[in-house]
């Protein structure tokens, strides 16, 4: 690999269901002008910019990276859009590290984000075509049976998604920037929640959010100086086929 | 062709109507055009950008300080419409046009209410016609016309 | 809240998009809806491994082939490879709820097609059932997966879990 | 850097419509031809990238279907850019220089066919203030096309003769979807579309797709006699606002042919993608190009314009010129956003 790498600042907005006290540029800029900060820099240091969102129809405009670039310093500068469905804001993140462990850019700024409030994500990601039969519901509509599948086949005990569940919501307490915080999560509040995609409670599923998360990323050189660099070892993703 | 090859196809409508929070600048400038007043806002240069943006669209920096600008203008460039499409302003043909409002530095997308080509210049000075009620949207300036 | 009220500040605006398409299924989707009209299922083999897609999109999406091949008529009953009970209404779903959401390994089918169970109770349904395809009456064919109404219990033993496992 | 090379090719014939094939299975042949021609398999590639758009198909994820032209069992290295499948084959040689990938896979297609192309790119512009009143791309493009004429950049006539050049040179062409020898008294004969556009002045709607085989090293001569090395890339955004940018030249185009070096050494061929006889005029200044470039041999996007693989198109159609030894270097240009917002620059050399 040409370039070590790292992690020099980051930044995350507030995460909430709807952030209607900001603009799409607005909510991406609060990200990225926290990681900026954090990373002791300015709009005009960065090289390169890369935006990740999935399907652009949650926000009902066609590649809104060009639009949104100028808000994020990237006028001028080569800009790269990231759409890999559910995987985005991770995918996003190793395309802004290869830029720069490729030794083409000393300092990438990536963003991540969703205004999902301004359509509403279960229609969004389940729009019936023509010629099909709608047997699905939102995420958790093809997700179910995957899970009760997993259940099966790991032999893992019912209550693990419980557990998780319970786990991530103590985090999130801890968590300034967490959409979802339940102050008296129990394992039996979990479980007494509505039964939405069975097995899939509805405390067991993710919330609907708007939010971003941007990171800048930096050669050695420039790490080096930077309060406290994370390395970026390695990366690496995978897909699979949809069905076989 | 074999008509058993070809394609099934069928209508597919995506429709939504969808709900765009505004932030600090647009909603003043949404608010300023359901109160039929034009709010642009000053770049670092003292120059001002109309339609108003809370940054820099070259540097990214934040803006705040915003600036009335006039209702009326000269075109900069338009492209005529001969045969409107559905979704589309006016139902007669229209231009497309680049309009600089007086006060401001930059130009509004919008279009210009002229009837036929013959009466499109670029150069022109309009003037802005507003919806007939006006909810904070850039429909609330239903078309400009000639002055 | 009305234009009328005033309040101080628009801090939202309603943007309504509308577009029109002519969707266009395919090549593989159109000759796999054609025999669904004729109440007839079909699907593709891989050339590689013979595996038989249903409904097939034109390739193996394992190999990356083309599966260009003789189409394959498979049965309309086969194996509740898993399932989900939902809960939720949408607009898009016509059924009431709760309904049972499956994915069923037709016999003779490598992959799963995706339907819904009806004619049992929420409690019955279980992975490794037989199910049959029930079908909308002849005249009302069309060209969609809409001609099987529904799947449901077939008078069978259950299948071996080892025989569907690797469908889940 | 390392050294990279397109060692494959293949693209569809541009339609109007497609009237068999859906989006995905336009790839699929594609896709296997390009496998089949180099005797690919899937364990040889080590990335695969690809480029496209869901408002053109109406639903969301339409790229995840079009991996299974790929196959991806085992499970691939994948990632896509909802973006034209040349910023895919950028991603794919970043791949390349930070020595992930040796052999990498790209792809763009798209089937606009299915809605109102023009209308659907008004989304594309500003959500608030533009994109409610729908300014289709026909309309946008000629507001460029005017403050282009009447700030004495270019004529009605060289727009003319620019796509004529384009439809001529399209003749030799099996996969180009406009072509003909029309002359520019014909051409400026004809009415408006959108004044000051003429339907000559556009690039057609297309349904296609086209996908490329990147190699590193000397392994690229294992896949191609004469690989067609990439010896400069760079892509440039600008704003999106019409208005702050300077609409009568292409300064992105500028810089990014700044930075790939385009004029370091003479140009045999270039392959350009503006959809637009104005925007094509305005790209071919910018990239500086004389009088010994031969501009679209291929009658660039001009000719064919499958939307997402048409910038990806040009690059394999300026290697395929690199191959059969008419070019010793080249220029292959892609652009996205309206106005020519998005440019992209890529340099082939022969050795």
């Amino acid at each position: 690999m040409a370039e070590l790498t790292a992690v020099v600042g980051i930044g995350q907005t507030r995460h909430a269901a709807k952030r209607i006290d900001v603009s799409q540029a607005g909510l991406v800029r609060e990200a990225a002008e926290r990681a900026l900060d954090d990373a002791e820099c300015t709009w005009k240091d960065i090289d390169a910019v890369v935006i990740g969102k999935a399907p652009d129809m949650f926000e009902g405009v066609m590649m809104p990276e060009l639009f949104l670039n100028d808000a994020l310093g990237g006028a001028y500068k080569p800009m790269l859009r990231v759409h890999t469905a559910g995987s985005v804001g991770g995918s996003t993140a190793v395309v802004a590290a290869s830029l720069v462990q490729a030794g083409i850019h000393e300092r990438v700024l990536c963003v991540a984000y969703e205004k999902q409030s301004e359509s509403n994500a279960t229609w969004a990601l389940t729009i019936s075509m023509p010629f099909s039969v709608a047997t699905v519901v939102g995420a958790g509509g093809y997700f179910a049976p995957l899970v009760r599948g997993y259940i099966m086949r790991s032999g893992c005990p019912d209550d693990v998604g419980i557990k998780v569940a319970v786990k991530d919501r103590l985090n999130a307490l801890k968590n300034p920037y967490a959409h979802l915080r339940i102050e008296d999560i129990t394992e039996d509040m979990v479980r007494e929640s509505p039964m939405l995609w069975d097995p899939i409670r509805y405390l067991e599923t993710c919330p609907s959010s708007d939010g971003a998360c941007a990171m800048v990323l930096t050669t050695e050189k420039l790490a080096v100086r930077c309060r406290n660099p994370a390395w970026v070892h390695a990366t690496e993703m995978r897909s699979e086929p949809t069905m076989f | 062709m074999n008509p058993d090859e070809e394609s099934l196809s069928a209508p597919h409508i995506l429709e939504y109507t969808y709900r765009r929070s505004l932030g600090p600048v647009l909603s003043k400038f949404f608010t300023g055009l359901r109160d039929k007043k034009l709010l642009g806002i000053k770049r670092p240069d003292g120059s001002v950008l109309f339609p108003p943006k809370e940054y820099d669209p070259e540097t990214s920096e934040s803006l705040h300080e915003m600036v009335p600008v006039a209702e009326s203008g000269v075109v900069k460039s338009w492209a005529w419409v001969p045969a409107p499409r559905a979704p589309q302003p006016l139902d007669r043909p229209f231009a497309y046009a680049l309009v600089q409002l007086d006060g401001a530095d930059t130009s509004l997308l919008h279009v210009v209410d002229a009837g036929r080509e013959a009466a499109m210049r670029t150069g022109m000075r309009v003037k802005v016609r507003w919806a007939d009620s006006t909810i904070g949207s850039i429909g609330d300036i239903a078309c400009f016309e000639p002055a | 809240m009305s234009a009328e009220e005033k309040p101080d500040l628009v801090k939202v605006i309603r943007t309504p998009i509308r577009l029109e398409y002519t969707y266009s299924a395919g090549k593989s989707a159109s000759r796999f809806l054609r025999a669904m009209k004729e109440g007839r299922l079909i699907g593709q083999r891989c050339p590689v491994d013979g595996r038989v897609y249903f409904p097939s999109r034109g390739s193996c999406p394992q190999h990356g082939v083309p599966t260009d091949g003789e189409p394959v008529e498979l049965a309309d009953k086969g194996t509740l490879v898993t399932f989900s009970i939902v809960r939720i209404p949408a607009e898009t779903v016509p059924l009431e709820i709760p309904f049972v959401t499956v994915q069923v390994l037709l016999d003779g089918a490598d992959t799963i097609l995706m339907h819904v169970l009806s004619g049992c109770g929420l409690d019955e349904v279980h992975m490794g059932m037989r199910v049959r395809a029930v079908w909308k009456p002849k005249e009302e064919w069309e060209e969609s997966v809409a001609n099987i109404l529904y799947f449901e219990p077939l008078d069978e033993p259950d299948a071996d879990y080892d025989s569907y496992k690797e469908h889940i | 850097m390392r050294e990279v090379a397109v060692v494959g090719f293949t693209q569809s014939p541009a339609k109007r419509r497609e009237t068999v094939l859906n989006d995905t299975e336009i790839v699929i042949p594609m896709i296997d031809e390009l496998k089949k021609s180099k005797n690919l398999k899937n364990e040889d590639m080590d990335f695969v990238c690809s480029g496209s758009c869901d408002y053109l198909a109406g639903a969301p994820f339409a790229f995840v279907m079009g991996l299974d032209a790929v196959g991806a069992w085992p499970p691939v290295c994948e990632s896509h850019v909802e973006m034209d499948g040349a910023w895919a084959f950028y991603e794919a040689w970043v791949k390349i220089q930070m020595g992930y990938a040796e052999v990498a896979l790209v792809y763009g297609f798209g089937k606009p066919s299915m809605g109102d192309l023009p209308l659907t790119l008004a989304l594309q512009l500003d959500p608030y203030t533009q994109a409610p009143l729908w300014p289709d791309a026909v309309s946008v493009a000629a507001l460029q096309a005017r403050l282009c004429l009447e700030g004495g950049v270019l004529t009605e006539r060289d727009m003319a003769e620019a796509a004529r050049r384009d439809r001529r040179n399209a003749e030799t062409n099996p996969y180009a979807q406009i072509k003909g020898d029309f002359s520019p008294e014909q051409i400026l004969a004809e009415p408006y579309v959108a004044s000051p556009l003429r339907r000559h002045d556009c690039s057609p709607i297309s349904d296609g797709a086209s996908a490329i085989l990147l190699v590193a090293g000397e392994r690229a001569k294992e896949y191609c006699e004469r690989p067609a090395w990439v010896t400069g890339i760079e892509h440039i955004c600008e704003p999106l606002d019409l208005n702050v940018r300077d609409l009568t030249r292409s300064r992105s185009t500028e810089m990014a042919a700044e930075r790939a070096g385009v004029g370091r050494a003479a140009i045999d061929v270039a392959e350009l993608a503006a959809p637009f006889s104005h925007q094509e005029i305005l790209v071919e200044r910018a990239l500086g190009l004389g009088a010994g470039t031969r501009v679209n041999p291929s009658g660039g996007a001009m000719a064919g314009n499958p939307m997402m693989a048409a910038g990806l198109s040009r690059i394999g159609e300026a290697a395929r010129r690199i191959w059969d030894g008419s070019a010793g270097r080249a220029v292959a240009h892609a652009t996205s956003g309206p106005c020519l917002q998005q440019n992209l620059v890529c340099v082939l050399e022969g050795s």
